[in-house]
């Protein structure tokens, strides 16, 4: 399956895209996609071991499953306001 | 009715205290943000709103929800803005009406600590020497939405 | 620059906020009064606000320029209406702008609940039914200030 | 010496005017002029023993010594907001 992966701000200048897409193995966790795209090397390896994440929108937790189609965001400490 | 919304655009607070009071509203309470001159003695410039814009807005609405809950007043309304903003330019307006002034100053008080923890925003502050550094967040410790 | 009047022109809250505001000021906080339309579950057609007009400028004075030292802000404005008024008329208005959030608040919420507690202003509410009352108020228990 | 009196609201009403002089012995008090107020009976009579007062707007207290010339203010529970 594949899923859409999102950066953001320094997350994003770290590796030099602001998205990319992920393929995995049927039932892959976001763990499981963290541990790839950190596996990629240069500035992704530098991201976090376990980044606040988003699926479609929501925070989630490092074992949801993840499914075709989903949109992953990783999401650096927050500064709104 | 309860509004948010997450927008490149300029606010203006008095539009978005217009937003909010019925006739049983004896109090309105509006809080406004806005970039500043200086951060920790420093001299700054501008500041640059980065945010994932889709989720923004779902979790604004959603504050703007838990705060209408709280205030028992569905009289609340909220825009952040994203973008490049020069000094004293307004980040965001919070503006909630309640028969009483308690609800109303805690329910705006509640929308902008909630922004502060959980809206995935982040500021690019650019400091008048030319350095330019992403601002120290929170981790986003709002409960897990989402495990499926 | 602190701000303070008592009159029985209409209140516009967005040019009361405009009052405050500075280059260094991240954060401002509005309060605003209305009349509403009910009190205790009785129906209200409006409300008359008789005041010591003289006193209660010096009374206002005196607590925008409180809030202003506890703020540690000069960005302070309020004022406060007298007259006959209509349901959702704005009876008083306060902003405060300062560095951060939480004194923004603080002094705003200060000089509400100063000005129920001291400044020389009687309402009297008309019911729909017919029926006026002065609306039991505050004894004012501020410091004794002249005792000479 | 002669101090102006001023009422306000339910004060206002129960005597049926706004305003009136007093004449006082030198050194009166607040407390003093009250009861000048309360004998004059009427409506007077029923204003409060100890009400708040202000003079020359401040709050002060019933010992206050008056002066001539005082502008001195009957203070009814306040109600602003």
């Amino acid at each position: 399956m594949r899923v859409k992966v999102l950066l953001f701000a320094a997350h994003r200048e770290l590796v030099g895209q602001a998205d990319t897409v992920a393929a995995l193995p049927e039932g892959a966790t976001v763990e499981v996609l963290i541990a790839e795209l950190k596996a990629r090397g240069g500035g992704w390896a530098r991201l976090p071991v376990r980044p606040a994440v988003a699926v479609n929108h929501k925070y989630a937790g490092s074992d949801t499953m993840l499914e075709d189609g989903d949109e992953v965001a990783l999401i650096p400490p927050v500064a709104g306001g | 009715m309860i509004w948010s919304d997450v927008t490149t655009d300029p606010i203006d607070p008095g539009t978005v205290l217009k937003r909010v009071g019925a006739p049983g509203d004896g109090a309105a309470a509006l809080f406004v943000g806005m970039v500043r001159n200086s951060n920790e003695g420093r001299p700054v410039g501008g500041m640059e709103y980065e945010g994932y814009r889709d989720m923004a807005r779902d979790q604004l609405a959603a504050i703007a929800a838990e705060a209408a809950q709280q205030a028992d007043s569905d009289r609340v309304a909220v825009v952040h803005r994203l973008g490049e903003l020069a000094i004293g330019e307004v980040s965001v307006a919070i503006a909630v009406s309640s028969p009483h002034r308690a609800e109303a100053f805690r329910a705006a008080r509640y929308v902008i600590e909630e922004i502060k923890k959980r809206l995935p925003i982040w500021k690019r502050e650019r400091y008048l020497d030319g350095e330019e550094v992403w601002l120290e967040g929170h981790l986003p410790v709002t409960g897990i939405e989402g495990t499926r």
